[in-house]
């Protein structure tokens, strides 16, 4: 049993349209798990649905064994599941510190250690710690937002498009960070378009494709597969 | 003399310069790729140029007009259109109309003849109307053009962005990240679009985070950095500077 | 019997009109306008005043009127035209109020809050009474049926197309060529025209008007009639203005089963019974009874 | 010269008072998107509750506008609940117009109890104080006290207790609140208790001053709406600093308009603002 087991899971943003036609996914504590496919997939669409922004019309999402389908996102947020959604991820006219705070809001316990804890780690954070999200850069915003989601000290963090819109320099540092996170135990599953670096560092993807699974594997052999190299890497 | 040439351009938004003096130049019949790293104001440079947000100081001048500060109406029918990052359009109008709507010199767009019917106004209708079905139909939309624009899937979307701007029948593009969230097949098609309309005679100005699009389809390339021009010439050339792979585009395409 | 349908008639195409200007802003531009009745009380001064003190014929007192409130809707959307939809409320709802108050108070002008009696109709005084009616509900008829027709037109025009573009997003329609403000004030100015012709036929119609007529809760029935028929459709528009007259002339029942009641309290009554309506519509039914329809073009 | 500073005098104390209700609505407007324009039937409820609670039970002013606070608060939450929200579904702009079919509803449950009749509050009788040749009645210190102490308790709630930031949060980004744990529907309840409480607490002030009817609400939904969009609407600091220009400019211009033109001066306000700054004075959703 893993620590997040998706099976067949089906969901839409409306009662007649199926983004998601049955869908299995599975996480281990501990790994890197990259989510790949073409634009309209449905890839973000599950995310939303384990993070439960959208309810399954079918199938079971587990999180250590327990049952979270049909859950709101506020529930699942107390569970140790962290979303982090592609954009306006952070408040962006509250200071960084009240972000961090409102990223902790389900348990206050403990909350100024953990803020202190993550602007240390993070001194770029503490640097601006006053200063409104809004005016941060687009990857210093990205980090703000993967800070504000290890104030729960989660198990899973659920990322999506991390790297959308970042300079390759950005990029790589954010790559750098999540692999930072991941060697702390934290498991993470990221959905990216940027399936050079994704499977780069991930150990294993899943490849979906009109809402249905396609591949997985270890990342690194999907990326040496020549249909996976002509299909996504554009090679 | 270039089609596009912006020589100062200066903008900021309460106090914080999102453009602090670009000086640029789009050669008619050219893709000219236009990269940065985010919050280089490229995208507020395309703004300025099309009239969406006014310039505070410089000029831009395009096809021996000054375009300063004109409205974005004015500058759309002077043949200079523009797309947008996220698709954005009129989610209530149907594919057709759409496309009808970037039509120029319609007659029926003023009030009297509207009111009336005027046959100049069914005339322009008609002719608009043939001019949007082939470009539905070279754009592969032409099944879903009495679908309400909302219905269409993201690829869909950006595919419907290109032939309106077509529809305006321009002089010079600017494009606004049209392969960001598009799946490589689809924006290896795009691509062969963009192409086949330079054999056309048109011109285009890219904004792209894809280098790979860039690399094979832009010439030159303008790399923006800090609301400032900082190199410009062929990819390999641009990459191949110091400055710009410290700016922008990290170890991996310096290699 | 008869008089008292043709009367009722009478308010429903008055309505009906009000109900086609309000959906040429709101409907097609998607422009809100919360104070359809203050376009209306100026129609209704400018006709009565420029026929009864100046004793002008009656149909320059309608185009005045209809020229009169247009412009004030030019002025009006010169300065809303930028603004969102929220912002458009409060300036109109605000608008509206101040055309009131000065209404109430320009003593001189509008005799106050005493209003304006007398005002001439046509052939009033000539005929009998019921003729009168008769006369006045084919005029107003006829007024509706050629607004109806060039609204009509102008839906399916090029014209109507920019309008509803700029309705979904307003910089682009700007990018593809439209210059948006000069439309949104067009369109402004012509519903606000139309809305003044309302008010003189209203004034011309009644022989007396006063501040008192030109209540917010005017500004509701319209808003009522449009959403109940379906916003962005003309013949939505107006069997949504029938719908309502009969709803308003229904509610003059409450009197029968809530005896002991004083005037007061059913005059409160039925406009909570008209707010209920109106709530419920947007609550169960927003697209109206006869929703906007998308044209079907692909085919030659 | 002393004319000109006692009216600056009592546009200070008017725009106090206005910057309560105008809080009020800013409050709801960050949170939930749309002009709620319930505020003003709902200000002359809770002038009324006030009112029975004086007149009626005998309570003091300040305790009676407490009862108002209340009332109005929770004819708020639970006329949004049933009215409002379901409604914001099919868009704000239909949200903003069920709202003013809902004030004239509640208008009317007002009237078809009370009347029509001019009211006023049981106030004891007291001589205005006089300082460097002003007045100043003492209904109106205690008025102008009550209105900077609600003040000064939205401004600490909203920067230093949970639930205000929560409420900031959910202003900001209600999609990533909901995924952070804030709960919305719990922030929208007390946004709406809180701000419309607030609308009543403005609505018996300003009934203390003259008297109350059931339009009182309504008068003054011109003026608080031109505090709230003066200021930039969404934004509470720019309320009260919109409330401030506005009390002051209504007065002023009694020295060149008749008396019933002061609530134009705020549309007038209104128009200027828009047009030369169009996120007002102090920037949209600044806090």
């Amino acid at each position: 049993m893993g620590l997040l087991s998706v099976a067949g899971v089906v969901a839409g943003y409306s009662a007649a349209d199926e983004i998601l036609k049955g869908v299995d996914l599975d996480v281990e504590a501990g790994e890197i798990v990259a989510i790949i496919g073409p634009n309209g997939a449905g890839k973000s669409t599950l995310l939303k649905t384990v993070a439960g922004l959208l309810r399954p019309k079918a199938g079971t999402i587990a999180l250590g064994g327990q049952r979270i389908d049909g859950r709101p996102a506020r529930e699942i947020s107390t569970l140790g599941l962290a979303f982090v959604p592609q954009e306006a991820n952070v408040f962006a006219r509250m200071s960084v510190a009240e972000n961090l705070e409102m990223g902790g809001y389900v348990d206050p316990r403990g909350a100024k250690h953990k803020i202190a804890a993550l602007l240390e780690r993070f001194p770029m954070l503490a640097e601006k710690r006053r200063q409104a999200a809004r005016t941060l850069s687009g990857g210093q915003r990205q980090i703000l937002a993967m800070a504000m989601a290890l104030m729960v000290e989660p198990r899973i963090l659920l990322l999506d498009e991390p790297s959308a819109g970042l300079s390759p320099v950005a990029a790589e540092q954010l790559f750098a960070t999540i692999r930072a996170i991941n060697r702390e135990g934290v498991a993470i599953a990221m959905v990216e378009q940027n399936a050079h670096e994704a499977l780069a560092i991930a150990h294993r993807a899943f490849i979906l494709v009109d809402g249905r699974n396609s591949r997985s594997g270890a990342g690194a052999a999907l990326a040496a597969d020549p249909e996976v190299k002509r299909l996504f890497l554009g090679a | 003399m270039a089609l596009l040439e912006i020589t100062g351009l200066r903008r900021s938004f309460y106090g914080i310069a999102a453009l602090s003096g670009v000086d640029l130049a789009v050669e008619s019949g050219s893709i000219t790729g236009l990269i940065g790293p985010n919050g280089a104001g490229k995208t507020t440079l395309f703004n300025c140029v099309s009239g969406i947000v006014p310039p505070q100081g410089g000029r831009v001048v395009f096809d021996g007009a000054d375009i300063t500060g004109w409205r974005p109406d004015r500058i759309a029918r002077r043949g200079l259109v523009r797309t947008f990052q996220i698709a954005r359009g009129f989610p209530g109008l149907t594919v057709m109309e759409n496309l009808l709507l970037y039509g120029p010199d319609q007659p029926g767009e003023r009030l009297l003849p509207a009111l009336c019917r005027l046959p100049a106004a069914r005339r322009r209708e008609e002719e608009l109307r043939e001019r949007a079905r082939a470009i539905a139909a070279r754009l592969a939309l032409d099944r879903v053009l009495d679908n309400p624009a909302s219905a269409l899937s993201g690829g869909q979307k950006k595919l419907l962005e290109i032939g309106r701007a077509l529809m305006t029948e321009p002089k010079l593009v600017l494009l606004d990240e049209p392969i960001a969230g598009v799946n490589p097949a689809l924006a290896e098609e795009i691509g062969a679009h963009l192409r086949r309309l330079l054999a056309d005679g048109l011109t285009f100005l890219v904004i792209e985070h894809h280098m790979d699009m860039i690399a094979r389809l832009c010439h030159p390339v303008i790399v923006m950095a800090e609301g400032r021009t900082l190199a410009q010439g062929s990819f390999a050339e641009i990459a191949a500077r110091g400055e710009v792979q410290e700016a922008y585009m990290g170890r991996r395409w310096a290699s | 019997m008869t008089d008292y349908l043709v009367a009722m008639l009478t308010f429903a195409a008055l309505y009906g009109l009000m109900s086609l200007a309000l959906n040429l802003v709101w409907g097609m531009a998607g422009m809100i306008n919360l104070g359809l009745v203050g376009f209306f009380a100026l129609g209704g001064y400018a006709s009565a005043l420029l026929t009864h003190r100046f004793g002008l014929p009656i149909p320059v007192g309608l185009a005045a009127a209809f020229l009169f409130a247009g412009a004030c809707g030019v002025v009006v959307a010169l300065v809303t035209a930028r603004l969102r939809g929220d912002y458009l409320a409060i300036v109109t709802l605000g608008f509206a109020e101040v055309v009131r108050i000065i209404a109430s108070n320009e003593i001189w002008l509008t005799n106050g809050t005493d209003g304006i009696s007398g005002i001439p109709g046509p052939l009033r005084g000539e005929v009998p009474p019921a003729t009168f009616n008769l006369v006045y509900l084919l005029i107003v008829l006829a007024v509706v049926a050629i607004a109806f027709f060039l609204l009509q037109n102008l839906r399916h025009s090029p014209f109507g197309r920019v309008l509803r573009a700029i309705r979904d997003d307003d910089q682009v329609a700007a990018v593809a060529g439209k210059w948006v403000i000069a439309f949104k004030i067009e369109a402004f100015a012509i519903s606000s025209g139309m809305l003044g012709l309302a008010g003189a036929l209203y004034g011309h119609y009644t022989s007396y008007i006063a501040p008192d007529a030109f209540v917010p809760l005017v500004t509701i029935y319209i808003v009522l009639a449009l959403s109940a028929g379906g916003t962005g459709s003309n013949l939505g528009a107006l069997c949504g203005a029938l719908l309502i007259v009969f709803f308003q002339e229904g509610t003059r029942f409450i009197a029968a089963w809530a005896p002991g009641l004083g005037a007061v309290q059913l005059a409160a009554l039925r406009e909570i019974a008209i707010s209920a309506t109106l709530i419920l519509i947007l609550r169960f039914r927003p697209q109206g009874l006869l929703p906007e329809k998308l044209p079907r073009l692909a085919k030659r | 010269m002393t004319e000109i500073a006692q009216l600056v005098l009592n546009g200070i104390i008017a725009g106090t008072i206005l910057a309560v209700p105008a809080i009020g609505i800013t409050a709801i407007y960050a949170v939930l998107r749309f002009p709620n324009f319930a505020v003003s039937s709902i200000a002359t409820m809770g002038a009324f509750a006030g009112y029975v609670a004086n007149v009626s039970f005998g309570l003091p002013a300040a305790a009676a506008i407490l009862v108002g606070f209340l009332l109005a608060g929770l004819v708020g939450v639970v006329s949004d609940e049933i009215v409002l929200k379901p409604i914001r579904r099919n868009g704000l702009l239909a949200a903003a117009i069920a709202s003013v079919a809902l004030t004239l509803a509640l208008e009317n449950v007002v009237r078809f109890f009370f009347g029509n009749d001019l009211r006023s509050y049981d106030l004891p009788i007291a001589r205005d104080w006089r300082f460097l040749g002003l007045r100043i009645g003492p209904q109106q210190v205690e008025n102008l006290a009550i209105a900077l102490i609600a003040m000064a308790a939205v401004f600490l709630f909203l920067a230093f207790t949970r639930m205000g930031k929560a409420m900031r949060a959910v202003a900001d980004n209600p999609m990533l609140a909901d995924i952070k744990g804030i709960n919305a529907d719990t922030v929208a309840r007390i946004v709406n208790f809180a701000g419309m409480g607030l609308a009543g607490i403005g609505g018996m002030l300003i009934g203390l001053d003259t008297s109350i009817d059931p339009l009182t609400g309504f008068r003054a939904i011109l003026s608080i709406f031109a505090a709230a969009v003066l200021g930039g609407l969404g934004s509470v600091p720019g309320a009260v600093v919109g409330a401030l220009t506005i009390g002051i400019a209504e007065e002023l211009s009694l020295l060149i308009l008749a008396p019933p033109y002061r609530s134009a001066v705020g549309f007038v306000a209104i128009l200027l603002v828009l047009t030369l700054r169009p996120r007002g004075i102090l920037g949209e959703r600044a806090y």
